[in-house]
């Protein structure tokens, strides 16, 4: 059914409709509405047999979904930024578990400075603890994924994380259709716990592994993902089948076909990118664009691919490895390796910063030009960071830096956008 | 390993029984049966412990079938034994010692209500065992012979049997149908009994009985003389005539207004109790030493002053003369030991008894080959009793030890067993005594809080005018109560405390009755079992490493 | 493509306006996207909202830098923020106003626009006598309905009344084709 | 003092209900743990140091447990001795559903595992989470915190043995004052634990206003039983804090283990009671008491308050002492009930 929705309501329908069992999450901007909306669900019964659980941390919020997904119970959480962070052992042990946890993670920089818009720092930041990772491109997509992440992550007993841009997705009002509960009941059978806890049952769960199987856990775990990298497409076909839409898989190329430049990115990116190849392509350039959707497993082959017959590669991505340059990009790398294609990474959209078309198409122009070894920042203010990195050259204690940053953006620092 | 399982991190519950943690330890607490301080103390070797262990759980029945494994005679011992074995009994230290003669008293007294016997144990042997003298030491080898299956006959040369516990106990301790009653079992266990049967020759005794051994257990009747001056010799009598003339049924003896007892021990009780019973109005006790050094028993010299009867201590007789007495002070040298002052008093007293100790008439045995009498007038034996005459062996006040009712019945009990050694030829070897337990054994922490049981006492009025038994018996409840008292020292009563305690659940219950054993595959041997044995049964034993 | 900026400050509805209207488009069988300038969300603050309206799938998710139409909620907010940043000349203005443009300091600026292109209407007045207080939002799209003709005022209606179901939405409505005859006449 | 005769009564039991069996009570008068047939929620094969005090505590309040319940039990475990000690691969000690996820979530995870037994509809099952003073009063307070104040169908275990034992022996904020870990050093001015720091906290339960708060002490077994039964016929969150020796960490002897833990009872140092909906309801009276040195002194982890030139010692001691003095007032714990 089509409705013009906010994106967290149209995921909290979605998640609805995966009839999950226990809901446990505490509250962080941008993913509160989409609780929000499931918390009412509960509350007005529209979602019946399931508990909806108010906790103190996010921290507890997935203790409290390892427990009950431990017990048998279809498990969902939301978080974003500083709350996955404080997660973050409970996300490894989530995984580490097996436990087929969906989370939503409504993406959003991490502090300090504290900032509550949109990157993708926080995803980052567990790139490698045993999730799969998923990111939506729109908010239909967003509704889509969360139904395929509550069956792949039971299928194969591994907690899958469903991306979604904060406030670009979560706050978005736009059409989705809102699939029926039959689609949704006939795509995603009940949950079958290989393992739970239970009485009639008694195991321990859990257990101290050391030196002499960690190692065969930890290859087992990859095993998993490495397996994932077949059904994921496969669930896509066989989401498509029944929802007539399609979502999902490993990646997606747009108009790729003899592209000369393309272009890759994960996320909500990929509108704007798409409408820039289509102006592009108009006024005669060869681009195309790649949307990563699975970040974890990381379609190593699949990009490399898609990507072989291109000449340069932008790496659009909205997080930094401090010190090191792009983590999307290095991926991207590693899947060319042995291949003479320019990868070029662009840094864009950090702590919300709007990622223009016209930018994004000043750079396309240049990128020939640019060296591709260096990490390019997407309306990075030049001026402002030069003037800040000679003074902190001069002035030994030169203050903390985005207070500086701020005094120098003057009183009228905050623009319309 | 199920491998449905998520590998390595779910394990199936239990797993770690391959895990053998017995490697860890360097002791391993071992159980043992520990000998308990009463039992230790106790001449007749009762197994107190033993019987009220069925006791605690009412089963008095089985209590009394226990004690009467060692004891023959448990509503006399309850009553005439001096129970040193509460002395001993590692309950003193916590609050107050378990009334041991008291519950004995309180089965004995039941038996006798419910007319309990014992049977013999052994089919008969065919062997015949003439004993000597009906007293303790007699009536319980008597019945330790029978009930190892031999034909008894028991002698004595007095009208009544009972020996010493008729003659010299006053019946307000001890009331003659308890010990009737008792004697009569042994009777009614197949012992012949003889009375007024004097045997000056044992050997033809044994000869002509067809007895293929004796057990000779002859009283300490003769009353030791000691020479004072009297104006009249008749106003000098001995304890042991008063005591024993009270018993024959003849007119009580004559003693005056004002009785004097010369002497300390529990015959001078005994005997000072009766003069006051018997209408004195002054029973006067003159003791050459102080009342610690009495022999006699602390409470009965309580219940005798309380009695009204008087104690002169640190002074000797020197002579007795028509309605007085000449006493001399004493004083305590430096090292302890009364001498004379010089100093003298006069005390009033119509009759002095003269109560300075009994010896055995041994005539009997000197003239017996191989047998030897000691200067003392005691029989010298062997560690089995048997005297230098084959077959003869002696006990009781016969013997070198301590005269008391409960020695007695302990050389009653042993002579039965090396009687019987050697009548099938054997020698008999007591079994190996088990360490005492110790009161540093025991975890006390885990007994109620109990102070002992008070028997009733017999009005005071009536103390001093009747014959009436001055202690009561204790009603069940309180004889229940009183066997729970006990701690069980050195032995596992399965409180479960062991099994209960270890960290490692190394140890196996083996059900009511069959106690515990250890689980050495997982015992790591941190000894929280022995540490919190309430009774001290878990030694911790170094391993063999 | 149409593209609105609703400027306004926290607590005025501005987001709702936003999500009303592409509602309201929504209705009319076309695509549109409504988002905030995602801001933390405090009474009183400049709050930003946009809404796109399309024929066909709206895939940009950058922000209207260069709308068709701008919808002021408050009109002191020209003191502190460049209100018509990015506006073509040939855009359209409605401003929540009961004062004049030279008033406001705006007459300059407001004269580049085409006949009809910019309008005051008073939608704090008319809200707080049709709805009982000054929410302005429902009252400026019947205001937009009738200035740039983008939308339907029955689906204006029925936005309104599926974001305020009951007597608030019925009020809102009214509010609203007053604001929308205000701005015919 | 000899009682008068006619006063006694035969209820007298020889050991009462002190020992863990006694022949001569009804067999429900015994505890969980004189049964044969005790679950034996940790099996044989554990690796916990010889006489720990936590296997011990475990195994009882789980065993109880586990009967209150009729074997419907799940064990939430937070990381820890315990757990290290009893689910090293390949073998796990567990004979009850049991699962550890992180050293500071067990009672969030608890929180899940009874949202799911009520999504699934199985009231039956219930639910126990169980971690040390680290992993309770420390590092998962937090998660403590909201499950009381949710009042969720958990029972939590707190085994206290005072002190991150696991990790080597520092310390926790259950640590008493002047006792010497690898944090707290018996060196300096003022050696061992600050005084004056650390957290009590069954009494921040019960400022949650739960149904039911309890202490217990591996010293009573039958106290720790009957009160691990009495949370188990509550509904909502509950808290009970164990007392449990440790051996390593305190420098006692193995077989000192129950010792320790009836002195720190018996001085008043760990007072035994209950609480109901955030009002005491109950306390065990000491029955013989000692003074807190005869509970410190066994204890290396004391040793430098009882050195001679240690000018601080008698004033710690007496500070100790006090500490038990105000929880013997506090909970009333002289009282005279007689002897039984």
């Amino acid at each position: 059914m089509l409705k013009q929705i906010e994106g967290s309501h149209a995921m909290a329908e979605a998640i609805a409709l995966c009839r999950p069992e226990v809901i446990c999450a505490y509250p962080i901007t941008p993913q509160t509405h989409i609780v929000e909306g499931l918390a009412e669900m509960v509350r007005d019964g529209h979602l019946n047999d399931c508990e909806y659980i108010n906790v103190e941390s996010e921290f507890a919020a997935l203790s409290v979904g390892i427990g009950s997904s431990a017990a048998g119970a279809r498990t969902y959480t939301a978080t974003s930024s500083q709350g996955l962070l404080f997660m973050m052992e409970a996300v490894y042990n989530a995984s580490g578990l097996g436990l087929p946890i969906v989370m939503t993670l409504g993406n959003r920089a991490i502090g300090a400075p504290i900032n509550i818009w949109n990157d993708h720092s926080d995803a980052m930041s567990v790139r490698d603890a045993g999730w799969i990772m998923l990111f939506a491109e729109t908010n239909q997509e967003a509704v889509d994924l969360h139904i395929q992440a509550f069956k792949l992550a039971e299928e194969l007993s591994c907690p899958v994380m469903v991306n979604v841009d904060g406030f670009i997705l979560t706050h978005a009002v736009e059409r989705v259709d809102i699939p029926s509960q039959e689609q949704v009941d006939a795509f995603l059978p009940p949950f079958d716990p290989v393992q739970s806890v239970d009485p009639a049952k008694p195991m321990s769960i859990g257990a101290m592994v050391g030196p002499e199987a960690f190692m065969e856990v930890r290859y087992l775990a990859h095993h998993k993902q490495m397996r994932a990298l077949e059904r994921i497409p496969a669930m896509a076909e066989e989401y498509k089948a029944i929802f007539g839409r399609e979502s999902g898989g490993l990646i997606r190329s747009y108009r790729c076909e003899d592209a000369e430049t393309v272009v890759v990115a994960m996320g909500s990116v990929i509108g704007t990118l798409k409408d820039m190849v289509d102006e592009m392509r108009e006024a005669g350039a060869k681009i195309g664009v790649v949307s990563i959707c699975s970040f974890r497993p990381f379609p190593l082959d699949d990009v490399r691919q898609a990507l072989l017959d291109a000449h340069r590669v932008v790496v659009v991505e909205k997080a930094l490895a401090v010190g090191m340059g792009g983590v999307l990009a290095s991926h991207v790398r590693m899947a060319l390796r042995g291949h003479p294609t320019r990868v070029y990474t662009l840094i864009a959209g950090l702590g919300g910063r709007p990622i223009l078309k016209s930018s994004l198409k000043d750079f396309m122009a240049r990128a020939a030009a640019e060296p591709h070894y260096d990490v390019h920042f997407l309306d990075l203010k030049e001026d402002l960071v030069s003037a800040e990195i000679r003074r902190m050259d001069a002035v030994r204690r030169a203050g903390p830096i985005a207070e500086n940053v701020l005094r120098r953006l003057g009183p009228n620092a905050q623009t319309v956008l | 390993m199920s491998h449905q399982h998520p590998f390595a991190i779910t394990l199936d519950v239990g797993t770690s029984l391959a895990n053998r943690t017995g490697t860890w330890r360097t002791t391993k607490p071992v159980y043992g049966d520990h000998l308990p301080p009463c039992n230790a103390q106790c001449p007749a070797g009762e197994n107190i412990q033993g019987w009220l262990f069925h006791a605690e759980s009412g089963d008095y029945r089985a209590a009394w079938d226990v004690l009467m494994r060692d004891n023959p005679l448990p509503a006399v011992m309850g009553r005439a034994c001096y129970h040193t074995c509460e002395g001993a009994c590692n309950r003193g230290k916590l609050d107050e010692a378990v009334s041991i003669h008291a519950v004995e008293r309180f089965l004995g007294d039941l038996a006798i209500r419910e007319g309990w016997r014992v049977a013999a144990d052994a089919p008969p042997s065919g062997k015949k065992v003439l004993v000597v003298g009906a007293g303790p030491s007699g009536l319980s080898a008597a019945y330790h012979l029978a009930r190892l299956g031999h034909a008894v006959t028991l002698a004595d040369a007095g009208p009544k049997a009972g020996g010493m516990m008729r003659f010299g106990i006053p019946k307000y301790r001890l009331p003659r149908d308890v010990l009737d009653a008792e004697i009569q079992r042994i009777v009614d266990l197949g012992v012949e009994l003889k009375l007024n049967a004097k045997i000056d020759d044992i050997p033809a005794a044994m000869k002509d009985g067809g007895y293929d051994a004796c057990f000779a257990a002859i009283g300490a009747h003769l009353a030791k003389k000691v020479d004072i001056p009297a104006v009249s010799a008749g106003r000098i009598l001995d304890a042991v005539s008063v005591l024993r003339s009270m018993e024959s049924g003849e007119e009580p003896p004559k003693l005056g207004r004002r009785v004097v007892v010369y002497g300390g021990g529990n015959t001078a009780i005994d005997v000072a109790r009766t003069a006051k019973r018997l209408g004195a109005e002054e029973a006067l006790i003159v003791y050459r030493r102080t009342r610690e050094m009495m022999p006699a028993h602390d409470f009965e010299v309580e219940e005798a002053l309380e009695e009204g009867v008087a104690v002169h201590w640190l002074r000797t007789i020197k002579r007795l003369d028509d309605g007085e007495m000449v006493v001399e002070k004493m004083a305590l040298d430096e090292k302890g030991w009364p001498q004379p002052t010089g100093e003298v008093e006069t005390i009033g007293a119509d009759t002095l008894i003269l109560a300075l100790g009994q010896d055995v008439d041994v005539s009997v045995v000197t003239q017996i080959p191989g047998v030897t009498v000691n200067k003392d007038h005691t029989v010298a034996v062997g560690p089995d009793l048997m005297t230098g005459y084959p077959g003869l062996f002696c006990g009781g006040d016969m013997v070198p030890s301590e005269r008391t009712v409960t020695v007695a019945v302990g050389h009653g009990k042993k002579a039965a067993r090396c009687i019987d050694a050697y009548l099938k030829g054997e020698s008999y070897a007591a079994p190996p005594k088990a360490a005492v337990a110790v009161h540093d054994r025991l975890n006390t922490w885990y007994y109620s809080d109990a102070p002992a049981s008070v028997q009733p006492t017999l009005d005071l009025l009536r103390r001093q005018s009747s014959f009436d038994e001055v202690k009561g018996g204790l009603d069940e409840s309180n004889a229940l109560f009183e066997a729970r008292r006990c701690l069980s020292c050195g032995n596992c009563f399965e409180c479960d405390n062991c099994f209960g305690v270890c960290p490692d659940n190394a140890v196996i219950k083996l059900g009511p009755g069959n106690r515990f054993k250890f689980n050495y595959d997982f015992c790591k041997g941190c000894g929280l079992c022995a540490a919190e044995c309430p009774c001290g049964a878990i030694d911790m034993v170094p391993e063999d490493l | 493509m149409f593209q609105i900026r609703f400027h306004g400050r926290g607590g005025q509805g501005v987001v709702t306006a936003a999500e009303m209207l592409s509602v309201a488009a929504f209705l009319e069988g076309r695509h549109a996207q409504a988002f905030p300038s995602f801001g933390s969300e405090r009474t009183g603050a400049p709050v930003v909202s946009f809404c796109r309206i399309d024929d066909k799938e709206i895939r940009s998710r950058e922000p209207i830098l260069a709308p068709d139409a701008l919808i002021v909620q408050d009109p002191t907010l020209f003191h502190s923020v460049d209100v018509f940043q990015g506006l073509p000349d040939t855009g359209y203005v409605l401003i929540n106003t009961t004062a004049s443009y030279e008033a406001l300091h705006i007459a300059d600026y407001m004269a580049r626009f085409p006949k009809g292109h910019a309008h005051t209407v008073p939608a704090s007045e008319i809200a707080r006598e049709h709805v009982g207080r000054p929410m302005p939002n429902a009252a400026l799209l019947g205001g937009f309905a009738a200035v740039t003709g983008q939308i339907h005022m029955d689906s204006v209606k029925e936005a309104i009344r599926q974001a305020f179901p009951g007597k608030v939405g019925e009020a809102n409505v009214r509010a609203a084709e007053a604001a929308y005859q205000h701005c015919l006449a | 003092m000899s009682k008068p005769i006619d006063n006694q009564t035969v209820k007298f039991y020889q050991t009462g209900t002190l020992t863990v069996g006694n022949r001569l009570l009804d067999p429900e008068q015994r505890t969980v743990q004189a049964s044969a047939e005790r679950t034996n929620a940790i099996t044989c094969g554990h690796r916990a140091c010889q006489g720990c005090g936590e296997a011990l505590g475990a195994r009882y309040a789980l065993d109880a447990a586990m009967r209150a319940t009729d074997g419907q039990l799940i064990c939430v475990n937070a990381t820890g001795c315990l757990e290290v000690f009893t689910t090293p691969y390949p073998e796990t000690s567990w004979q009850v559903s049991w699962l550890h996820s992180l050293f500071g979530n067990a009672a969030a995870v608890a929180s899940g595992v009874a949202a799911a037994q009520r999504v699934k509809k199985r009231p039956q099952v219930r639910v126990i989470a169980q971690g040390g003073d680290g992993g309770t009063t420390d590092i998962g307070f937090g998660c403590l915190s909201g499950m009381f104040e949710r009042n969720d169908d958990v029972l939590y275990i707190c085994y206290d043995n005072e002190g991150y034992m696991n990790t080597g022996v520092q310390r926790s904020s259950a640590t008493p004052g002047g006792a010497r870990t690898a944090t707290t050093p018996a060196v300096g001015e003022a050696p061992g634990n600050v005084f004056g720091t650390g957290k009590n906290v069954p009494l921040i339960a019960m400022a949650h206003n739960i149904p039911y708060v309890a202490t217990a002490s591996v010293a009573d077994l039958h106290d720790l039983e009957a009160k691990a039964t009495k949370a188990m016929s509550i509904r909502g969150a509950r808290y009970l804090h164990v007392m449990v020796p440790c051996p390593l960490g305190w420098g006692s002897a193995a077989h000192d283990t129950i010792k320790l833990a009836r002195l720190a009872m018996e001085s008043g140092f760990f007072p035994l009671f209950e609480a109901e909906h955030g009002v005491v309801t109950s306390s065990r009276a000491i029955r013989r008491k000692v003074p807190v040195i005869e509970y410190l002194k066994p204890q290396k982890r004391f040793a430098h308050l009882f050195k001679p030139d240690n000018p601080h010692g008698s004033e710690a001691l007496a500070r100790l002492q006090a500490q038990a003095d105000e929880n013997c007032r506090r909970f009333n714990l002289l009282r005279d009930e007689g002897a039984v």
